[in-house]
């Protein structure tokens, strides 16, 4: 282990700063093949309900430029098929990297049910912590969804707050005018931390069929194509709330791409989509980052946020165009 | 038998050398390390190690063949990402992740009949190879449709030599039979002890399951597509409507892209 | 002039349903070395200020994966300059195509200063209309903008609305939780029609210097890399407004990429940062269309919202992940 | 004499040849029409007609020779994109912009000293080929500096012929003089009739202009850089501060790269 990539985020210590991003590594076992899941900084699971869920009708999946949107709708074994089918593997290979539940649900309640869930399972799972996605419809209002309503938003993040003592992190939207209220929410409500982006809203339309290729018609964005977006509100943050630990997640790809997150005030970040094109990815990311901290004689931790000591947030975003 | 299943990795390889088979088809070969090994119906996700500037995902395609050592994928470019694959030049570093999916289950049987629909053909000459070796005495057939004698494969000497019997259509009439394999089969489908195999275009591959439960013939073998962003089970993306629920959906890549016509709903 | 590809946008006509988006293409004279601007459907200018405006300290551009971003500060000549020094000459090279002037302020008091200028001079400035570029920064509330407050915006369109009789389109900030809402006020305003998307927040860190690579920290993502963001709102506000007129922006670089706008629900597209790598995209884009057209025989007015006819807005956005 | 504007426009051509000149450094050369026309001191917005996977936006050259026929460009690979284009092969086509800019005012004197740092050598060349034609008994004086002996681009004895003095520095002292261009030109500030060109590195034109002010010469002219998206005065990326504003900036790429000294802030 490098002790010059160990990152500590709110009450978990991490190895290296190189978590697998959530829906993006199912379960865990499919990745043993390719690399030990025990490398990684954390896992992060595929979102989970108390129900199962289907997901949506396909297509599921369109290729962007430099990216891809994806409408999987959340498709999920649900809590008991993956603490009886799922968490025997998964605890086996993820070893020293820390396992982060990602918990959601259909309306504020379902949030409080999931995690009292999880809290009474703790100990089985061998989870560290739990990441909060509120990327889901907003039932009361058709069309947002609850991670861009701040009622809403609040409630479910209390809910899995009264529920259990496990660490709290909380995965950001940026289909917002502003993250910053959400964190400050968040925080407020006792949440541990933030991990941020989740995909952004996108659709593609096939010019042959003239409809939406989707199944549902839009869906979320990801990859490098979004890698700016979640840079912005990752500096935003560390700007706003210097000590919240936040977990950079968007279109990383490689330990440049993971650097700009650190820098940007993140103390660790997340690897999604670029997963699918290259299973080494987090990998890669992880030797690359060693080599960086050797070379230059620092420290991930020294490195986090590094980006703010200019201290040039002035006009932030307001003056583009 | 039932196939062993292979080592699944991620293999970073220079296209060794392709070669047109016919229009907008190629093929591309690899020379796989000597311990690599996958059976007929199982595919790859191919991309190259350098980023695309056209296809961000990598793009799954069925084991073509193995032969003299190397690796075939039988490549069609149909949009954009094939289309690009396509005008790499041998020497181009590619990342290969697989052996991936279910492969064909290669029962014993004195007939063994493959349909194919345009590059449907793809998985059928190693499947055809690796039957002739393991049942020497079966038949072997392939009914092959294309649209027109342009994109019609002619297969080689040693390629004909895998199957018994192989008889080719055409929609335009251009070459072979007019008119589809589906409709060509006509009056085959009620004969008994045939292993059938079938991979193509949807609709080709839902009008053959739909003649085949017409006819009560099961175990029948389907490689079907669907998009995929992994290739490996975890994006959710590649999912397949059951035929008997639940669950709703398989992963075509995980429980497929093999699968019993009677298991999906078609 | 091809009468398939002719549009109208609520009281403007256009004789093809490509514009030049605004900051892209100057004041126009610069772009005429490479094709006669008259063959455009349209020409948008530099978002204009009463007053002039330098801009922001450089670096203003940093390339990102299929995009850039931006940090121009709407840097401008000024009302009196525009009309004095460059209108002489776009009036003279613009011919058919219909101009539209942009124009902005740093609060919504000079949105209708500025808009009272443009109406006593538009017989002088011969336009055809106007473009509200709301993104601009929030004087009141630091860190957004007006774009993305529905009050300040509301006094921004309705000023301009009061001072003027010319087609006013509200060009919208996709940095929003939801467009609709926007769109729904300007329409109440009085605006003609919106345009959208605007740049979406963004930022690159320079890995060497530690410190974002724009001079002002952050700025506006643009290019490819956005497409997929601007086809989901152009869908999703056709769904929400059947009539309203729509000028779709964002990521279009080919034929397939416009008619993807028009298809999603736009009347007529504009080009922005594809003009950069190629300035004569807008031309092979027309070019693109008219083959379309007449091979499909069709028409662009017929091929605008087609995307709707399966009526598949469903769960539109809501199930991503 | 003040160059004849030539027409600016969008080309597209096939990369008609590359050679390796130094460390990380090559000539591109292009075969450009026969009326298409460019000053020295001018550029061009590079990128391929097909869309490049790493560098979505084109980079400005400046014209760093015209001879045989042909457009030479001097790549020196620093970054994303530079390095991507320098592995392009002949054939591939690339989308020319320009040519673009205010070029080299060319007045008659006496004696003209080009001072170059790194890759800053580019567009001196064709300055020094247009000079030697237009003004057969003017002296011609380039003084060039590199890090080291690796990147240092050895001139042929055709370019070496442009110069009647050509001197050498390397910041390691592994060529040359060692120090900078700056330092060497110790004693020769002061001399008079000189007409002065420079380029390189922004902190070595800084410490050049500062010199030059401190000596009182004027006119003198430096080829800048800056960032830009565009490059023919669109997009207001490339702005550099006014030394006696208003304005505040001016565009580089419309209002430069060429500015004399005493016009922008250092
Ligand atoms: C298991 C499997 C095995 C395959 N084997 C082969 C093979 O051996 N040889 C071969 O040439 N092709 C094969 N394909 C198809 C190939 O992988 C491409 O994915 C497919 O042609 C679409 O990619 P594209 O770049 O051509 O089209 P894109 O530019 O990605 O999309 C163009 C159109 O193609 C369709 N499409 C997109 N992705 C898929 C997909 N995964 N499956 C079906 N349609 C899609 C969509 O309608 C889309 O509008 C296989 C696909 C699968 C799923
Ligand atoms: C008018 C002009 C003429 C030029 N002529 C030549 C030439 O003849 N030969 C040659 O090799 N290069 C020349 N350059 C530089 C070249 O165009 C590249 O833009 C520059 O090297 C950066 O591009 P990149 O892909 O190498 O780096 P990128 O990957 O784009 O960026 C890497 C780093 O390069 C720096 N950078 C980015 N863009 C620019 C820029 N436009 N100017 C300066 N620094 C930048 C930034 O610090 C950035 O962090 C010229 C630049 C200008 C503006
Ligand atoms: C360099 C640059 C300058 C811009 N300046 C303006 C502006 O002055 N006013 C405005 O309304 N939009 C401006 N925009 C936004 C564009 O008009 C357009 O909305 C946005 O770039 C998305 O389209 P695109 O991806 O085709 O560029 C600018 C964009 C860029 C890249
Ligand atoms: C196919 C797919 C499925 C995803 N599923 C989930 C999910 O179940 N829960 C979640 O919180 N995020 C999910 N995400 C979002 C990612 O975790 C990540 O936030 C987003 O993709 C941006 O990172 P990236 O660009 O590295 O992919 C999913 C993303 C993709 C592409
Ligand atoms: S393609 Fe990702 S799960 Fe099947
Ligand atoms: S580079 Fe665009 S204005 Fe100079």
């Amino acid at each position: 282990m490098n002790e010059r990539l160990v990152v500590t985020c709110g009450r978990i210590t991490f190895q290296n700063p190189v978590l697998a991003a959530s829906g993006t590594f199912g379960y865990g076992s499919e990745f043993e093949r390719f690399f030990p899941l025990a490398s990684l900084g954390g896992f992060v699971t595929k979102t989970l309900f108390v129900e199962p869920r289907d997901g949506n009708p396909p297509p599921r999946v369109a290729e962007t430029s430099a990216g891809m949107i994806n409408s999987i709708g959340l498709a999920n074994v649900g809590w008991e098929a993956f603490v009886a089918e799922k968490v025997p593997d998964l605890k086996a290979i993820v070893g020293a990297a820390r396992m982060l539940v990602n918990i959601a649900g259909n309306a504020p309640g379902e949030y409080r049910a999931i995690a009292a869930r999880v809290e009474s399972d703790r100990e089985r799972v061998g989870c560290a912590g739990i990441e909060v996605n509120v990327s889901c419809p907003n039932v009361k209002e058709g069309g947002t969804n609850i991670g861009c309503d701040l009622d809403q938003f609040q409630a479910a993040v209390r809910g899995v707050r009264e529920e259990t003592s496990l660490p709290v992190f909380v995965k950001l939207s940026p289909n917002v005018a502003d993250v910053v209220p959400f964190a400050a929410c968040a925080i407020d409500e006792g949440a541990d931390g933030v991990s941020l982006i989740n995909t952004v809203y996108g659709m593609q339309i096939d010019i042959e069929k003239r409809r939406p290729v989707l199944g549902t018609g839009s869906g979320g964005l990801s990859g490098p194509a979004i890698l700016p977006i979640g840079v912005y509100w990752t500096y935003k943050l560390r700007a706003a709330f210097p000590d919240l630990p936040i977990l950079g997640i968007g279109g990383i790809a490689t330990w440049r791409d993971a650097l700009q997150y650190l820098l940007a005030g993140a103390h660790a970040i997340q690897v999604g989509t670029a997963a699918f094109v290259n299973p080494l990815a987090c990998v890669e990311i992880i030797a690359g980052l060693g080599r960086y901290c050797s070379q230059r004689d620092t420290t991930i931790a020294e490195l986090s946020g590094a980006a703010h000591r200019g201290g040039r947030l002035a006009e932030a975003a307001v003056w583009t165009g | 038998m039932t196939p062993s299943s292979a080592a699944t990795g991620v293999l970073a390889l220079p296209l060794d050398s392709t070669a047109d088979i016919a229009a907008g088809t190629s093929w591309l070969r690899f020379r796989p390390p000597s311990d690599a090994a996958c059976e007929p119906g199982q595919f790859f996700m191919l991309s190259t190690v350098a980023p695309s500037p056209v296809a961000y995902l990598g793009r799954p395609f069925s084991i073509g063949d193995v032969r003299d050592g190397q690796w075939l994928f039988m490549l069609r470019a149909l949009g954009r990402g094939t289309a690009w694959i396509r005008t790499l030049e041998s020497g181009t570093m590619m990342r290969l992740i697989g052996p991936l999916g279910v492969p064909f289950v290669r029962r014993a049987s004195p007939v063994h009949r493959m349909i194919a629909g345009g590059i449907g053909l793809a998985p059928f000459l190693f499947l055809a190879r690796r039957l002739r070796a393991e049942q020497p005495p079966a038949r072997i057939e392939l009914y092959y449709g294309e649209r027109d004698a342009h994109s019609h494969i002619e297969l080689t000497a040693d390629e004909k030599s895998l199957f018994d019997n192989v008889e080719r259509f055409t929609d335009d009439g251009s070459l072979g039979t007019a008119g589809s394999v589906v409709d060509g089969l006509e009056n085959r489908w009620a004969e008994a002890d045939v292993a059938w195999y079938g991979c193509g275009p949807q609709p080709m591959l839902r009008a053959a399951a739909a003649k085949l439960e017409e006819y009560d013939v099961e175990g029948a073998q389907f490689a079907m597509e669907e998009r995929m962003a992994c290739g490996f089970g975890v994006c959710q993306a590649c999912v397949v409507a059951n035929q008997d629920p639940p669950p709703r959906y398989r992963l075509l890549c995980t429980e497929g892209p093999v699968v019993e016509t009677g298991k999906v709903a078609w």
